[in-house]
């Protein structure tokens, strides 16, 4: 990419933001030039979320400017951001699940004839505007909270489009997205450059990072560490920038031969709504990791060995013995545990305590007289074991970086002593640093024994991680790939260009 | 459109041609009392007209009250008469309280009583909303009922029905609360809140020590027949000159009206005399003053007969103005007269006994339960006691 | 994703008129057997009377639940509107149009007031509107010891008993109201945008929807709406009554009526045009047990049960439709 | 665990944590100091004992409303149970003495039966809590008229009365400590313990967060359900005490509910769950009644006390709000 036009789009000087007293953001300068993707990267923490609200409007900045195409602005909400001209496409849905497509992608907006809704007009550019990235076969009036996740994305980029942005953000973009849909977006992203938009891009995945922007911004506690043109870069060197050391060894060992032990937990032509002809042999010791395209069947078939939506035909055995997994309770009590890629929404209870989030498991499924006292101490031991960094164990668990949440998640578990430990997207959305310490946990746990499935969209993690790997498709099995496996076998078999491995 | 109903071109003339608050209430703002202005509720000339009629002897068989009238002014009702049997319908304003209850009762029995000559009663219930009322009166209108009556919920917003009812042609007979015109056939009323509330006070204020602290204590501001009873009470302790130290509200609520009497207790350490607008909360306002250990002083309650109870047996100084509701009665006693074309008096005026410790045992029942009124007379009805139970 | 659930999500007949038809069949037949008629003109103009009182105020309680807050106030704006609208007319038909315009008025600024609580001052919307309900009543109470003022003997000619066939005025105007309503939901931005923040108050703001003007805009239509209801109230009594709306339980029927009438009480889901449909049932079912004489203290029992019930139908049709 | 320094550690001792119990104890400090120039003897023990005592039904209405609301829902039906209660004690007892204990025991039984009925409702059928209480609201008033033809009958025996209207006399320094004070602290003290219990720490976090607690392990349905049972129990507990108090009427329980709310709210208790103390909500409670009585003392007229008490609410939970939101 060329140096940086001279008139940037937006400029960003020394801005700052407090929370509760402590600094989040200090001095951050940025700027973004017509045209141009620029990265922003940093761990969980680093404040990127922080400076992309206070871009697009959501919060007011405690000191510093923002500047657009040279004049100094002050936003007053989200609203006042996108009459100027920047659009935001959140990590989170942001859609309502009770309103049609067209009135999601025109909230705040609608399109006004005489005063009043043009409901036509509405439908027909929700239409063209969807056709314009490739959406042809999703009608505008659909009712958004009947869609699937990939479309609801899709709806999410289509409403930021709708507002003729001159600035884009993207934070997170393509965390629900499978991979055709990943390439749609990069499609997409050099049509709006071609347009001139300024691109803001937020991603933890730094192959995406190098595709796509031209220059990138390291954040780390809340200050900027350094911009860098793209093409003048390396991973490992936004790493360390990032991180502050170098991360040579990104994935713990395998399994040794040895540390592979007897089958623990065997599915046998299991099925259920979404979940066809499971098929499944899982061992202690071992991580089994399983890939395939968002809305394969990946989560369902955790769920469904967790009794969320329970299989509704086919066989379980744990140990040898059939269980029947009704209900996360009786999966619980079967010796297995969960943590769920929804961490906010189903991972914490934000309001309580580290030490309250730690123990709800255990107080659910244990009688109150087993000794309260011992197994507090217990928790303790175990959220000091997986390293979580807090105030205090009476801290509120919301104001804990996304890496700590899971920790504390992970103790929470770990206090039932799982013999099969479910890990749905361990680390989506957390930074680089806590990132590897969840890796450690994982592999140390399989060590000690349990027998771990976990599900991943980051290829680099699946691979590194896995000591076997299961590929699904359309609620199957698509087939099964040993260790050393390469991104290109995941990737064939999770779209289906290869004839299925028999299993 | 045609189909303007009746309903619709007599409301032209709903409006007030004597509206209750014309009347003048100069004389009963006397200063210093802490009694406060005078309610608008308050009308000289009828207040000076209840007090007269307190002392009028009533004409009538003397053993049947709810049939006795006070100063009758008879009218002719030649043009309502019918053969019957006969189908009468009334509109409730409700039977949210004992109060109303007991009444209800007490009339469903007297139509049983005369059975031979009813051949349907029709109750609608307004659950005492106003709006429902006025829709219930227009919907018993097109249901061929011989007579009809009312006890209103409200005097002011109850005047457009009733006048649209007598414009339908059939006898209106209304009871206990008024309505702001002459066209129902009779209005049959005991003596009425002033009566009631002046009793009251004058007994309080002369039995206590004189310039004594009285609590006045009242069931909810606004409702007519509540407000009358104090404005007439408030004359009363201003002539007397007693210090009204509170007027509180208690909602009928007796665990507020303890808590009310024992903090006046505590603020003001003895109270000398107590006067409430109605009986609901009498026994609770006399335990507040057992559990403070402080003497009862002389107050007033109604006829329910948990107060009468409690008065007996704590040998209190008390009085019991009532509100009979034998008057219950009387509207359908008065329906069939006039279905009969014999002459009523307009207004009724029933008369209002006060239960005093010389005609206490006479009232006392120990075996009717504790809220009901010992003014129903209803002995003679069928069904009795086990109906009121 | 099957192409059947891409459909245009169709918006089925509300359940409430189903069970509206259901109640009037039964009961006209359960009337006649009773030896009576239900469908009279008198009955029928007392129905929809009754159901023109609640019909205004639950149609204000839909926009405000709507939008995800509640109000708890409205059967003090009722009473304090009737007698706004009554004293300034005074008798005089000269003055009804500054009198409708003054209760208007206030009851707009009681939702306003409503309103800045909830968004400026981030109250609770139960409390604060229950606090507010307190202040007027305490007004109420103290400033009026009954009826006061007199409705002008044209509007009560009017609004307060006019009809053309069975149908009153009143009852014509609450459909040109719910059909403003309607309009303003689904054809203007106002609507669009309080429908998205009862839905997701988060994704509205970060939408660009001002949340709190909007909230306040449908606090102050709730009043207004609570105003008209008084006003039509005032024609109708004749009079303004300072309890009218406690005694009417104009707050929690408005809001049963609102809740039978298919809205979501978390907001973001429901419409207007339910909310008539629930009014309509609940007086449907008094004018069937008014002409069965059934004990007002059982109606009361049926009524709760009904609430509940609808309300349960109305949670398992969402449960299946979340299922599939 | 690593115990991160904060930055600015003495705030940490002076934090005003959102949902502590400062705040109602500031409001409840000011309005004793009121009462107190006002009304000095208030404050003297046998005053304050029996202004306890008396307060002591809505304090446990406000500790019951308590878990119904940590655990994000609504309890409307505790006015009209406790009304139905007291008819119902009335209608039962007959001023028969023998019949006391069984008659308290079946109290007890029909308030955890229709906090049951209220649980299961809407847990299993998901009816949003405030209509299913609405429903049972109107159903429990209809019903007791209807049972009761409209007037409450029967009447309470002195030994069911003793609870809410007699007291332990000559206590050292105290003089008299009603029963019902008694009754107020030990379930109080059982209030307490609950909370801090797994059940007590599960049902918050059931408030804050269902889904998660759900896939914790929790049985949310069930955990809510004893929710509405523990209101429905205070509620008899309190019908009990305030029959004694005041004996029968239709108006026993009338507004309770809603003073019940306020007073869990003013205790710092956030509507929708997830946050604050029972402790908090037993003092609102208690500063909603102190509040009552300081009307009765300054003599604020009648009418105007719904004003006052409309305007404290508003001004109490504006400001915590306001307080709680600026993060």
């Amino acid at each position: 990419m060329p140096d940086p036009p001279p008139a940037p789009l937006l400029t960003l000087r020394g801005i700052g933001k407090s929370f509760l007293g402590v600094r989040v953001l200090d001095g951050v300068d940025l700027d973004v030039a017509p045209g141009e993707v620029h990265a922003v990267v940093g761990e969980n923490g680093a404040g990127k979320s922080t400076l992309m609200k206070i871009v697009s409007g959501a919060y007011v900045p405690d000191e510093g400017t923002v500047e657009l195409a040279g004049e100094p602005r002050a936003f007053r909400g989200p609203g006042d951001a996108q009459r100027a001209g920047i659009g935001i496409i959140h990590q989170e849905f942001n859609l309502l699940p009770e309103r049609t497509v067209a009135e999601n992608v025109y909230l705040g907006h609608e399109p006004v004839r005489r005063g009043l809704v043009d409901r036509r007009a509405m439908l027909d550019r929700t239409g063209r505007l969807l056709a314009s990235i490739g959406e042809t076969a999703l009608p505008a009036d659909a009712r958004v909270g009947r869609l699937g996740v990939a479309q609801q994305q899709v709806v999410e980029i289509a409403k930021a489009l709708a507002l003729d942005a001159r600035l884009l953000i993207m934070d997170e973009p393509t965390a629900a997205l499978a991979d055709h849909e990943v390439e749609l977006l990069y499609g997409l992203v050099r049509r709006l450059q071609e347009r001139g938009i300024g691109l803001l891009y937020v991603s933890h995945r730094l192959t995406e990072v190098f595709d796509l922007s031209g220059r990138i911004t390291v954040l780390k506690d809340g200050r900027r560490v350094t911009t860098v043109d793209t093409a003048d870069t390396t991973a490992d060197e936004l790493v360390r920038h990032m991180v502050g050391r170098e991360l040579s060894s990104y994935y713990p060992d395998r399994a040794g031969p040895g540390d592979v032990g007897p089958v623990r937990l065997t599915v046998r032509d299991a099925g259920n709504q979404k979940l066809r002809g499971i098929d499944l042999q899982l061992r202690a010791g071992e991580v089994l990791g399983v890939g395939g395209l968002q809305g394969s069947g990946r989560s369902a078939l955790a769920r469904a060995l967790f009794g969320v939506s329970p299989f509704t035909t086919g066989d379980v055995t744990l140990d040898g013995r059939p269980v029947r997994l009704r209900s996360p309770r009786t999966a619980m009590r079967a010796g297995i545990a969960y943590v769920t890629e929804d961490r906010k929404g189903e991972g914490i209870v934000p309001r309580q305590s580290v030490l309250d989030n730690a123990l709800l498991a255990s107080r659910a499924i244990f009688a109150a007289r087993s000794g309260r006292a011992a197994r507090t101490e217990r928790v303790r031991e175990l959220l000091a074991a997986v390293e979580v960094r807090a105030a205090g164990d009476d801290q509120e668990i919301r104001f804990l970086s996304g890496g700590n949440q899971q920790k504390v998640v992970l103790a929470r578990w770990l206090a039932l002593d799982p013999r099969v430990l479910l890990f749905d997207e361990p680390t989506r959305g957390i930074d680089v640093g806590a990132k590897s310490a969840i890796h450690d946990l994982v592999r140390r746990l399989a060590r000690d024994g349990a027998a771990v499935l976990m599900i991943s969209s980051d290829l680099p993690e699946l691979l590194g991680m896995s000591d076997r790997i299961v590929v699904m498709r359309d609620g199957r099995l698509a087939g099964e790939l040993p260790a050393g496996a390469t991104e290109e076998d995941v990737v064939a078999l999770a779209v289906g260009n290869v004839p299925e491995t028999a299993r | 459109m045609a189909a303007l109903a009746a309903v619709t071109l007599l409301a032209l003339t709903a409006c007030a041609t004597d509206e209750p608050a014309a009347g003048p209430s100069g004389s009963a703002s006397a200063a210093g009392s802490g009694t406060g202005e005078q309610s608008k509720f308050f009308v000289q000339a009828d207040y000076d007209a209840e007090l007269a009629l307190l002392d009028a002897a009533p004409t009538g068989p003397a053993d049947k009250p709810w049939e006795q009238v006070l100063n009758p002014t008879m009218v002719d009702t030649a043009k309502f008469k019918k053969s019957g049997p006969h189908k009468i319908c009334f509109s409730n304003a409700a039977l949210n309280n004992p109060w109303r209850q007991v009444g209800f009762k007490t009339m469903q029995a007297e139509v049983e009583a005369q059975r031979s000559r009813i051949s349907e009663f029709v109750h609608v219930d307004a659950e005492g909303k106003d709006q429902k009322q006025i829709a219930d009166i227009n919907d018993l209108l097109g249901k061929g009922c011989d007579a009809l009556i009312v006890s209103p919920n409200t005097t002011a917003t109850l005047t457009p029905a009733v006048e649209a009812a007598c414009k339908a042609g059939l006898p209106v007979v209304v009871f206990d609360r008024g309505v702001n015109t002459k066209c129902p056939v009779t209005f049959i009323n005991p003596i009425g809140g002033y009566g009631f509330g002046h009793v009251g006070a004058e007994f309080v204020s002369q039995r206590m020590k004189p310039g004594g602290k009285v609590l006045a204590l009242r069931i909810l501001p606004g409702v007519d027949v509540l407000e009358t009873r104090w404005s007439a009470a408030k004359v009363a302790f201003d002539k007397a000159k007693v210090d009204v130290v509170g007027v509180e509200f208690t909602d009928g609520d007796p665990a507020k009206t303890k808590k009310i009497v024992d903090d006046y207790i505590q603020r003001y350490g003895t109270i000398d005399g107590l006067w409430m607008d109605a009986g609901a909360v009498a026994v609770a306002a006399v335990e507040a003053f057992q559990d403070a250990g402080k003497p009862v002083p002389p107050m007033n309650g109604e006829d329910q007969l948990d107060f009468l109870k409690i008065w007996k047996d704590k040998n209190l100084t008390a009085i019991a103005p009532t509100y009979p509701t034998y008057q219950w009665r009387t509207p359908i006693i008065a329906a069939l007269r006039i279905l009969d074309g014999q002459q009523v008096s307009n207004p009724w005026k029933l008369p209002q006994p006060t239960i005093t410790q010389d005609n206490l045992d006479q009232y006392l029942d120990a075996n009717m339960p504790p809220l009901h009124y010992a003014m129903c007379g209803c002995t003679d009805l069928p069904g009795y006691p086990q109906r009121w139970k | 994703m099957s192409a059947r659930s891409l459909l245009p999500a169709r918006r089925p007949v509300p359940g409430v008129f189903v069970a509206l038809a259901l109640t009037l069949a039964i009961g006209w037949l359960v009337v006649l057997v009773d030896g009576g008629q239900l469908f009279n003109q008198s009955t029928t103009v007392s129905l929809l009377h009754v159901a023109a009182g609640l019909g205004f105020v639950a149609v204000g309680q839909t926009l405000v639940i709507l939008g995800g807050s509640l109000d708890l106030s409205v059967a003090y704006v009722i009473s304090l509107s009737t007698l706004v609208a009554a004293e300034t007319m005074n008798g005089n038909d000269g003055a009804v149009v500054p009198a409708i315009g003054l209760a208007l008025a206030v009851s707009a600024g009681i939702g306003l007031l409503n309103g800045l609580l909830v968004t400026k001052l981030r109250v609770n919307a139960f409390i604060a509107t229950l606090g507010v309900g307190l202040l007027l009543k305490g007004y109420l109470d103290s400033g009026y010891d009954g009826p006061a003022g007199t409705t002008s003997p044209t509007l009560v000619q009017t609004l307060g008993y006019q009809r053309v066939g069975p149908v009153p005025l009143s009852f014509l105007l609450l459909v040109a109201v719910t059909g403003m309503a309607w309009f303003a939901l689904s054809r203007t931005r106002f609507g669009h945008h309080l429908v998205a923040v009862g839905g997701d108050a988060e994704v509205a703001r970060l939408s660009g929807v001002r949340n709190d003007r909007v909230l306040v805009t449908a606090h102050v239509l709730c009043s207004l709406c609570a105003g008209l209801a008084g006003i039509y109230l005032a024609s109708r009594l004749g009079s303004g009554a300072p309890r009218v709306g406690t005694e009417g339980l104009y707050d929690l029927e408005s809001i049963a009526a609102v809740v039978i009438g298919g809205t979501a009480l978390a907001g973001g889901r429901g419409g207007v045009v339910g909310t008539v449909g629930g009014v309509l049932l609940l007086a449907s079912i008094d004018a069937v047990f008014n002409q069965l004489d059934v004990d007002a203290f059982f109606k009361q029992v049926i009524r709760g049960a009904i609430i509940i019930a609808a309300v349960a139908v109305y949670a398992r049709r969402a449960l299946r439709k979340a299922a599939s | 665990m690593q115990i991160v320094q904060r930055r600015r550690l003495p705030l940490r001792l002076i934090r005003v944590r959102p949902g502590g119990v400062l705040p109602i104890l500031t409001i409840l400090a000011v309005l004793l100091v009121l009462v107190g120039i006002r009304q000095p003897d208030f404050l003297d023990p046998p005053s304050l004992m029996s202004f306890l005592g008396r307060s002591a039904p809505i304090i446990l209405l406000a500790a019951g409303q308590y878990f119904v609301i940590v655990c994000g829902e609504f309890d409307l039906s505790v006015g009209s149970l406790v009304t139905a209660q007291v008819v119902v004690a009335a209608r039962l007892i007959d001023s028969d003495p023998a019949r006391t204990w069984p008659v308290v025991l079946l109290l007890l039984a029909f308030g955890a039966a229709v906090g049951l009925v209220n649980g299961l409702i809407t847990t299993r059928l998901r009816v949003p809590s405030f209509i299913t209480t609405l429903g049972m609201f109107l159903i429990l008033v209809g019903a007791v008229y209807l049972w009761s033809d409209g007037s409450p009958k029967g009447g309470l025996s002195e030994e069911f009365r003793r609870f809410g209207r007699r007291a332990v006399e000559d206590v050292p320094l105290l003089g008299r400590v009603p029963y019902a004070l008694l009754v107020l602290l030990a379930v109080a003290a059982l209030a307490v313990l609950l909370t801090r219990s797994d059940f007590g720490r599960t049902l918050v976090a059931v408030g804050d967060n269902p889904r998660t607690a759900e896939l914790s392990g929790v049985r949310v349905w069930r955990t809510r359900t004893i929710a509405f049972i523990l209101s429905g129990l205070a509620a008899a507990v309190a019908a009990i005490l305030l029959g004694g108090y005041s004996g029968v009427s239709f108006q026993a329980g009338a507004g309770l509910e809603f003073g019940a709310i306020t007073a869990v709210v003013l205790g710092g208790v956030a509507l929708g769950g997830g946050r604050g103390s029972v402790v908090g909500a037993m003092l609102g409670a208690l500063t909603l009644e102190l509040l009552f009585a300081l009307m009765n003392f300054y003599g604020v007229s009648g009418a105007l006390r719904s004003t006052v008490q409309g305007a404290i609410i508003l001004l109490a939970v504006a400001v915590s709000a306001t307080r709680s939101s600026a993060r």
